[in-house]
């Protein structure tokens, strides 16, 4: 019990966060609109690490330090992602994701 | 209600309410904005929680770096003034469902769970002690994953420019 | 004791001829191959006489009856303990017989054949062919066990299916030699189940211990039953099936008319005198156990033989080829010693219908082999087989007419002929056992001599024919063996078969009886007689009887229509109705059902390839999807 | 520092391409190959060598000989990747990225060796991505094309969802266990829900990256898209390294709830060889249709997982270094003849054998060690795999498996087919290949023929099996 | 080098040899040279195993070698041989032999041609040798696979789809034989020992009833889709009649039996219990196979389709005889493998060497080549005769003792099945009848046949080996009943403690 707000409540919120970002992820056509529904997706994840370190083990900082490390490969992630959005949109001068699909079946 | 659930209530809140803005808002621009709301509010649950030097990562690295090279790239390839097609209906339901369900499936699971809260006293989360375990190469020492993440910043860094880059004719 | 182990010799030597002709035979010009085929069968034929003198003459009785000598025995291939195939050689009177007029014939034959088939192609091969037949056929009558018998009865198939089909050109020999290789095939299917049936219940092949009164098939006697009948029976019945083949009996007999298509002197040897009455071989052979253990069996074999018998003789009073009513006739006489065969009893004079079988089967084949023979001399001569191209040919050819009159006498049974002791017997036999088997064989003997003198008539009588080039008599190597076997029809009757070959080995008395004898030289003289009538000078009378006797002569014209049902049942029922279903039942479902799996598979595969649309989010659906999916399957629907 | 030896070397022979990289003028670029080749293949030569293991870092980090021996088959991999991609690199529109291209392949191998190594889930987790988000430049490369860049994107998209629910997967065990140190999640272990659930996303995103059905939709059009190099270091090194950690943290974290986790392998490999099949059947363009017969090899992979045993296990490993050999050799050829003639459709190789027989033989080689067909090694390794699972006595996914061999023997011999039974007017002409391919290919030939009879190589690898499960 | 191994050797190193070659001449000297190096082999093999049988060596398997192979596993290539796969072995060297001169006119890719064939012809080998299941197995996928390019490149007809659906339905049938390998490997030692592939340790071991239930079907299925087991041999006339000449002749002649031998050698002899109980299904099948088999052929029109559904008939005895459990039944079915292989490679090899002097294999459009090709026709004519089972050719002796054997069961059923085979010899001549009917005899139906010349001396080696065989065979079988029978005893004794 951290100070009245119980583990779940954040466990919620992140989860709804999460697949809040899932349904971004899902119907979203902007590729940089999916990006940031997985920033979501990452960043819910981190609220989980972070409040399970502090409300149950908080005798060491597995979680937090999880969480840096998330956060910068979320940041590579997004540099990466980015670039090819960028070399994409040279391409076909749009970034609409249900037009990348001239590789099927 | 104490100020923690207070608080808490209003950075959920805030983190639900953009996080839905951010996923349905046809104004790209927008959307990113409220990703910043997103962002920073969770890292307003950080500093609830006393990780401050998580907190103000939060802030740099992601409210300020990441959602920043989103605004360039938005600027760099979209139009600010359009606003962005409604998807089709039918992926919206099938989405909608996947993420409810999941979401039901999740929270119900959670709540299953018995967690058994922790009395032990928090570590110190104060810059010294995790400058401390950065560079320590014991257990709960960090010194290696500090240096692999340089690897992947370096090599994703290359691998940006070398995507990216113009063609040089 | 004898040695007899040279007599392997007998059986070799044409084997030996054989490969040597049919390796090197082209080597050879055609006359020397033919000069080597038959002095390797002279040479065989005089080790037969020799055997046959020493058999009969040197060797000691035991307890009075001819002994049953091994004269040479190998394992051939085991299948048990008991029960293998051996070759060897058995001699006892029978097998002996055999010999003679296996080797008399064929070599009167080879002799005949050097003229006969002078300037024909594949001259070599068709001595080499001959000597093949011979091999098999003194195989078959030497073996010394059902197998054995088996083994060379099927090579004597495969030999009179090559001879027929010799000259491979002409479709019509092409189409007989298969029918008549079809047809004995399906009978020896009979055979071999018989040998089966009989493995299981004497677990013995061989022949002395099969027909020794005390050896397991005669013990067998009605042990197990099926469909009311013993196994014994039932063997004997199939194995008869297989005699019945080879030896043309009704129903099996529509081969043999067509066998004809051979060169002639093929049929006097293997369609006349010896590879068609290996079926009576046979059922001599396995005397003792129809006999004994299979009464029934033998049963049948007399009414089969019967019926053929009346039935052929009918038939051949229809025909116009000369061959074929030989072929008729010849059916005929099978007939007849099937069904002495058939009214025999066991031992002394209650076998005398074994003996007058035998017998007939020796003289029948002097005269029949001899009747042939003329018929190729005259065919030689006209170049043609129907007898209404022919007429007042005896002017032409003084020899031949002369032989074939003593050949159609020894057949009609006129006394002193060979045929009339013979064929006495077998009356005589018929009537003391069966009145209606005797009567039946008794009209048969008038009609025999009424188509023989048809045929006589027809061919030396009656109105001259416009030849293309004048008839002329043919040479003297093929006049020789024409005369030596008129020779023979006129004394084989004179054997004393009781004495030599009898159906329990030991001699009996037996002496012509004239109540029987008379009469039947009455019918035949009558059936002389009308034949004279009809068809010495040109008459109509035979058109009148013709149209008197209506359908039944159109019928019997036809051969009462067998042909067509056999073609009705092999191209209609079993070629239309079984093969090409049977194919088409392959291709299409059996290969429909492969084809299917791989059509179903591609189809599959076609139907799923939206899921790889390529389309991101689609594809992230599936992943989220298949996570929650396999969560929810795991968490709460799997149990440990 | 010995115990780290093999990513320790990799990270000096990185810096040392970087330094040289920076300082070489531009026009002397493309001197760089030689040099990068000769020092991985030191690298890998210094690999075998055995040294020390053991732990560091707090357990954060341990290597096994197994570990080793994976990390030096990777080597090998490589090795023959830098190898076969010389003759692409030389190319005219690569020439400004050579360095590059080395700098990312190597550090994404960095990513992979650690991963392999990787104590806990964090390790686990930065290797998993170090080896996942530069391969995604490296799949967008081909800057000019369209399909690269469609790959990159597909790519760096589906990794990132996927390692968000590996990530969500990691969070509850964390939250659950208390750690994420492998050796602690080990003991407090158990299945309740909400660990079947985490333990199911982890799994997804591992089972992302081996590609195994439902999660393995990308595979087919990155595969297509990207560079041939890169699709064969992603089909075979990537994924091979993922299976390996797949089945170190399977047997190991996962072990007690061993009975769960064969069901969900049993499922999805029924589905992965399946499906897999069933897509590769209908492919034209090689490097799909390479793309779906991996996501079947996936599939019979799983199979030695399931048999969750030391022979299971070290058939796994077995069955990865063949199939690197086998689909390196498959996609060296697809890749020369790729960069000669710009040919990529199985249509084109209608009569190759009469005009470039080795090739077709290598490919041919190739293709029949995937689908198993003695004597070559892919019959080995198939052949464990099925006795691993049929050791636990389930012989429904066994013949599952083995009809699945025949429809994959069906879609190999269309290769085969055209190669050799077709004929076509316009067959692509004879060209001698360079010597780096050759040699290449000569390894993976190598590999393929010798490894099946040299039963030593699976003894070692069973030596060293021992005990982990 | 013990001499089995080098059964495998000489193929190898032959392959090595014409790698070497410059020209077709070359390649087709060393491959004659290979493969007649291996016929003589294997007349060492056989009189150095009849010289050791004399001397009063009774170990079931003679000239064993067993070295460990993967020792975890407890693989080993273990080879032995014992009467049945010495005379498999003869077989196989013959055929190959005459195979390498049947095909001494394949000029396009020749190298390729008699590469794959020899290789083909190790697998054969290999797999005849093996006493350890693993190694069996992967001889014989070695010996299936090469038969995919050898129809594909070089048949004829619709020869993509034959060759894929050949080498799928018989890959298929070896599918099914691992999953019953791995099943007899994991119940190999119930007493929790060490497992192990081999067929002699195997056979000493009683492995349950119900598990042997489950298994027999997969080992006897999947051996049987190689032996042409109704309903599985739809591969066989399509596969036989695009195959070029050696290939049918191998395929046919040796490859077919692979599947009665495996059924002989690990279904039922390692699986004593399920085959008595399982017989009676199988049993059904074959006959139907022999049946169906023979009426197939007499609606075919192309030759090799009507060799192809007699080899189904024939092989269907095979198996219908080693469903017999007796003595004189499975020695039956050995003889009969092996004369039909000889038998049925004569065929092949007459009907391509036909096909290329007329460019058809339809029988209505030829006829009267007995002419024109008098040597030919006369060795097909033997070639019919010993296939409808002629005595003095081996066909006789094979059937004759499984038509014997067959029917000393005392059951009703076993008699009728028995009858209903035996009634397979009418028409199988009714059939051979009519193709030589057509074929040979008759008039030549077309003029350019006229120019048609005889066989050429390579041709004449070919085919006279062949027939040498078969009469040999025919005209003395008791020196190889007898090996045969000598082979046949344990398999026998095992099969009869089960039955009582």
């Amino acid at each position: 019990m951290f100070e009245g707000v119980p583990l779940t409540w954040f466990l919620i919120v992140a989860t709804i966060m999460f697949f809040i970002g899932i349904y971004g992820f899902l119907v979203r056509k902007n590729l940089i609109t999916i990006l940031m529904s997985l920033e979501l997706i990452l960043n819910s994840v981190n609220i989980n690490f972070v409040a399970f370190n502090k409300l149950l083990y908080p005798q060491h900082m597995e979680g937090m330090f999880f969480t840096v490390f998330v956060i910068a490969v979320a940041a590579a992630e997004a540099s990466v992602a980015i670039a090819i959005i960028i070399n994409i949109y040279r391409r076909l001068i749009n970034i609409d994701v249900e037009r990348i699909d001239e590789m099927k079946y | 209600m104490t100020t923690n659930q207070f608080m808490f209530f209003l950075f959920a809140t805030i983190i639900v309410v953009f996080s839905v803005l951010t996923v349905t808002s046809r104004r790209i621009l927008r959307a990113a904005t409220f990703l910043l709301f997103v962002l920073v509010s969770t890292a307003g649950l950080y500093f609830m929680l006393k990780f401050n030097f998580l907190a103000a990562i939060q802030l740099t690295l992601y409210a300020g770096g990441i959602v920043v090279l989103i605004i360039f790239s938005i600027l760099l390839t979209s139009q600010i003034a359009e606003k962005l097609e409604q998807p089709a209906l039918t992926k919206k339901i099938f989405a909608g469902l996947a993420a409810v369900i999941g979401a039901s499936l999740c929270i119900y699971t959670i709540l299953l769970y018995n967690f058994i809260p922790s009395n032990l006293p928090s570590i110190g989360t104060n810059v010294d002690t995790i400058g401390q375990a950065l560079i320590s190469t014991g257990k709960y020492g960090y010194a290696l994953p500090f240096e692999v993440i340089s690897i992947l910043l370096l090599s994703a860094m290359i691998g940006s420019i070398i995507v990216a880059k113009k063609r040089k004719d | 004791m004898i040695n007899f182990s040279y007599t392997v010799f007998i059986v070799l030597i044409p084997l030996i001829f054989f490969v040597l002709l049919g390796f090197f035979g082209n080597k050879f010009k055609p006359l020397v191959s033919g000069i080597i085929g038959t002095s390797g069968l002279f040479i065989s034929f005089l080790l037969s006489c020799y055997t046959a003198y020493q058999y009969f003459f040197v060797v000691p009785k035991i307890a009075g009856a001819f002994p049953k000598l091994i004269a040479y025995n190998t394992v051939w291939l085991r299948f048990t303990d008991t029960l293998h195939i051996d070759l060897g050689v058995l001699l006892d009177p029978i097998s002996v017989m055999m010999l003679i007029v296996i080797t008399t014939v064929s070599f009167m034959v080879h002799l005949y054949s050097i003229g006969y088939m002078k300037g024909e192609k594949g001259y070599e091969r068709f001595f080499s062919f001959l000597s093949l037949f011979t091999f098999s056929m003194l195989g078959l009558v030497i073996a010394t066990n059902i197998f054995q018998m088996y083994i060379f009865w099927e090579l004597v198939g495969v030999s009179s299916y090559l001879l027929i089909g010799f000259y491979y050109e002409k479709d019509s020999a092409v189409a007989a030699s298969k029918k008549a290789f079809i047809v004995t095939r399906f009978a020896d299917l009979g055979f071999l189940i018989g040998i089966l049936i009989l493995s299981i219940t004497t677990k013995t092949f061989d022949f002395i211990s099969l027909t020794d009164p005390k050896g397991p098939a005669l013990q067998q006697g009605s042990s197990i039953l099926f469909l009311g009948l013993s196994t014994m029976t039932w063997s004997m019945i199939f194995v008869f099936m297989g005699g019945a083949g080879k030896s043309a009996m009704f129903p099996l007999h529509i081969w043999l008319p067509d066998a004809m298509e051979g060169p002639t002197p093929v049929s006097a040897l293997i369609h006349a005198a010896t590879m068609v009455v290996a079926g009576v071989y046979l059922v001599a052979r396995m005397f003792p156990i129809f006999v004994i253990s299979a009464p029934a069996a033998l049963t049948v074999v007399a009414y089969v033989g019967a019926f053929t018998s009346l039935f052929a003789a009918v038939i051949a009073c229809t025909q116009y080829d000369i061959k074929r009513v030989l072929a008729y006739s010849t059916m005929s006489q099978i007939g007849y010693m099937m069904l002495a065969l058939g009214v025999s009893g066991y031992g002394g004079h209650e076998g005398l219908g074994y003996m007058a079988s035998m017998f007939h089967l020796f003289t029948h084949a002097f005269f029949k082999a001899l009747l042939f023979l003329c018929a190729g001399a005259i065919i030689h001569a006209v170049h043609t087989n129907y007898m209404t191209e022919m007429g007042g040919l005896r002017k032409h050819l003084p020899i031949t007419h002369l032989t074939f009159l003593i050949a159609c006498f020894a057949i009609a049974g006129i006394p002193p002929f060979a045929g009339f002791f013979s064929k006495d017997e077998i009356l005589a036999a018929a009537f003391e056992n069966n009145k209606l088997l005797w009567a039946v064989e008794y009209a048969v003997a008038g009609i025999t001599a009424f188509y023989m003198f048809r045929l006589y008539y027809r061919i030396f009588w009656g109105k001259e024919q416009h030849y293309s080039h004048p008839p002329h008599e043919a040479p003297l190597v093929m006049t020789i063996p024409l005369m030596l076997l008129a020779v023979g029809a006129i004394l084989a009757g004179l054997v004393p078969f009781q004495n030599l070959v009898t159906s329990d080995s030991l001699p009996f008395e037996n002496h012509i009886e004239l109540g029987i004898a008379i009469p039947s030289i009455l019918i035949a003289l009558l059936g002389i007689g009308i034949a004279t009538i009809f068809y010495r000078k040109e008459t109509n009378l035979p058109q009148k009887i013709t149209r008197t006797l209506g359908s039944f002569y159109t019928a019997a014209y036809h051969k009462f229509y067998f042909d067509e049902l056999y073609l009705f049942i092999t191209k209609k029922i079993l070629f239309d109705r079984v093969s090409t279903p049977v194919a088409w039942f392959d291709r299409h479902i059996v290969d429909g059902m492969m084809n299917g799996v791989s059509y179903v598979t591609n189809s599959v595969s076609g139907r799923i390839k939206g899921f790889q649309s390529g389309q991101l989010q689609q594809y992230a659906w599936v992943f989220v999807s298949g996570a929650i999916a396999l969560a929810l399957a795991f968490i709460y629907l799997w149990t440990l | 520092m010995l115990i780290m030896r093999h990513e320790l070397l990799l990270v000096i022979i990185t810096v040392i391409l970087l330094l040289v990289e920076i300082f070489l003028p531009d026009n002397r670029k493309h001197t760089i190959i030689l040099p990068s080749i000769l020092l991985f293949f030191i690298v890998t030569v210094l690999g075998f060598i055995p040294g020390p293991t053991g732990e560091l870092f707090g357990g954060m980090y341990a290597t096994t000989p197994l570990i080793l021996t994976m990390k030096n088959i990777l080597n090998l991999g490589v090795l023959i990747i830098f190898i076969q991609s010389v003759n692409w690199l030389k190319k005219i529109e690569n020439k400004g990225k050579i360095g590059e291209y080395y700098l990312i392949l190597l550090s994404t191998l960095i990513g992979m060796d650690y991963m392999i190594s990787s104590g806990d889930f964090l390790m686990f987790y930065l290797g998993l991505e170090l080896a996942t988000i530069p391969l995604a430049t490296l799949a967008a490369w081909e800057r000019f094309k369209e399909k690269s860049a469609e790959a990159g994107v597909k790519l760096i998209f589906t990794s990132a969802l996927s390692s968000g629910i590996l990530l969500y997967g990691i969070s509850m065990i964390y939250g659950t266990t208390g750690s994420v140190y492998f050796r602690e999640v080990m003991g407090a272990f158990n299945a309740t829900p909400l660990q079947v659930l985490a333990f199911i996303f982890f799994f997804a995103g591992m089972a992302f990256k081996i590609a195994i059905v439902p999660f393995h939709l990308w595979i087919a059009d990155v595969y297509e898209g990207s560079p041939i190099n890169i699709t064969s270091y992603l089909s075979v090194i990537s994924k091979g390294a993922a299976v390996f950690i797949l089945m170190i943290i399977l047997y190991t974290v996962f072990y007690k709830i061993a009975l769960l986790w064969r069901d969900v392998l049993y499922v999805t490999s029924i589905l992965t060889m399946t499906i897999g099949n069933l897509f590769a059947i209908r492919q034209r363009n090689i490097k799909r249709f390479l793309a779906f017969s991996s996501i079947a090899q996936a599939g019979f992979i799983l199979l030695g997982l399931i048999g969750q045993s030391q022979l299971g296990m070290t058939t796994v490993i077995y069955f990865v270094l063949v199939y690197i050999f086998s689909n390196l050799g498959a996609f060296g050829v697809a890749g020369i003849i790729s960069n000669v003639t710009g040919k990529e459709s199985i249509d084109d190789y209608d009569g190759l054998y009469r005009t470039n027989p080795l090739l077709s033989l290598t490919m041919m080689l190739a293709l029949f060690s995937l689908a198993g067909i003695p004597p070559v090694a892919g019959f080995f390794g198939k052949f464990f795999l099925f006795t691993a699972a049929a050791q636990k006595g389930l012989y429904l996914l066994v013949i599952i498996g083995v009809l699945n061999t025949i429809i994959s023997l069906y879609y190999y011999l269309l290769v085969v087919k055209a190669m050799f039974l077709n004929t076509s007017d316009q067959p692509i002409a004879y060209f001698r290949s360079d010597a780096y391919s050759r040699i290449g290919l000569l390894m993976c030939v190598a590999g393929i023929v010798i490894i099946g009879f040299a039963s030593p190589v699976y003894e070692f690898i069973l030596s060293l099996s021992h005990g982990l499960y | 080098m013990d001499n089995l191994t080098l059964f495998i050797i000489i193929p190898l190193l032959t392959i090595f040899g014409i790698l070497f070659c410059r020209d077709h001449k070359q390649v087709k000297i060393v491959s004659a040279i290979g493969m007649s190096l291996q016929l003589i082999n294997a007349g060492i093999l056989i009189t150095m195993f009849l010289l050791q049988r004399a001397a009063g060596n009774t170990d079931m398997m003679l000239f064993v070698k067993d070295v460990v192979w993967y020792p975890s596993l407890n693989i080993h290539y273990f080879v032995g041989v014992d009467g049945i796969s010495v005379a498999m072995i003869g077989l196989t060297s013959i055929v190959i032999f005459a195979g390498i001169f049947a095909s001494w006119e394949v000029k396009d890719l020749s190298k390729e041609f008699f590469i794959s064939l020899i290789f083909l012809s190790s697998g054969v080998f290999g797999f005849f040798i093996s006493l350890d299941l693993f190694t069996l197995f992967l001889f014989y996928e070695v010996a299936v696979i090469p038969m995919y390019l050898l129809i594909g490149i070089w048949g004829t007809g619709p020869r993509h789809y034959s060759a894929m659906k050949l080498t799928l339905m018989l890959m298929g049938g070896s599918a099914l034989i691992l999953v019953g390998l791995l099943g007899l490997y994991f119940h190999s030692n119930p007493s929790g020992g060490p497992l192990t592939f081999s067929i002699p340790a195997i056979s000493l071991v009683h492995i349950p009833p119900d598990v042997q239930r489950f298994f027999f079907p997969f080992l006897f299925v999947g051996f049987g889709v190689l032996g042409a087991l109704f309903p599985f041999h739809t591969w066989s006339p399509d596969g036989h009649a695009s195959a070029p000449t050696a290939v049918s002749m191998l395929h046919a002649g040796v490859l077919m039996k692979l599947g009665g031998y495996g059924c002989f050698r690990v279904a039922v002899f390692l699986l004593p219990d399920a085959a008595h109980q399982l017989a009676w299904i199988f049993i059904i099948l074959t006959t139907i196979s022999v049946i169906y088999g023979a009426f197939g052929a007499i609606w075919q029109k192309d030759l090799k389709y009507i060799n192809a559904y007699s080899s189904v008939s024939h092989c269907g005895l095979v198996l219908f005889a080693i469903l017999m459990f007796n003595k004189t039944a499975m020695n039956g079915a050995i003889l009969q493998m092996i004369s039909h292989g000889i038998m049925t490679a004569l065929f092949f090899a007459l009907i391509g060497m036909i096909y290329g002097r007329t460019h058809t294999r339809y029988i209505n459009e030829m006829g009267g080549l007995m002419k024109v090709m008098p040597f030919l026709a006369v060795c097909y004519v033997i070639a019919g005769l010993a296939s409808l089972g002629l005595p003095g050719f081996s066909g006789f002796v094979a059937e004759m003792t499984i038509f014997v054997g067959a029917f000393q069961h005392n059951d009703v059923f076993h008699r009728v099945v028995t009858v209903i085979a035996v009634s397979s010899i009418v028409v199988t001549a009714v059939y051979i009848l009519r193709v030589v009917g057509m074929l040979l005899l008759g008039r030549i139906k077309n003029d350019h046949y006229l120019e048609i010349t005889d066989a050429k001396w390579y041709e004449k080696l070919s085919t006279g080996v062949l027939i040498f065989s078969i009469t040999a065979i025919g005209l003395a079988p008791l020196w190889l009943s007898e090996l045969i029978n000598n082979g046949l005893g344990p398999i026998i004794d095992r099969l009869l403690v089960v039955a009582h």
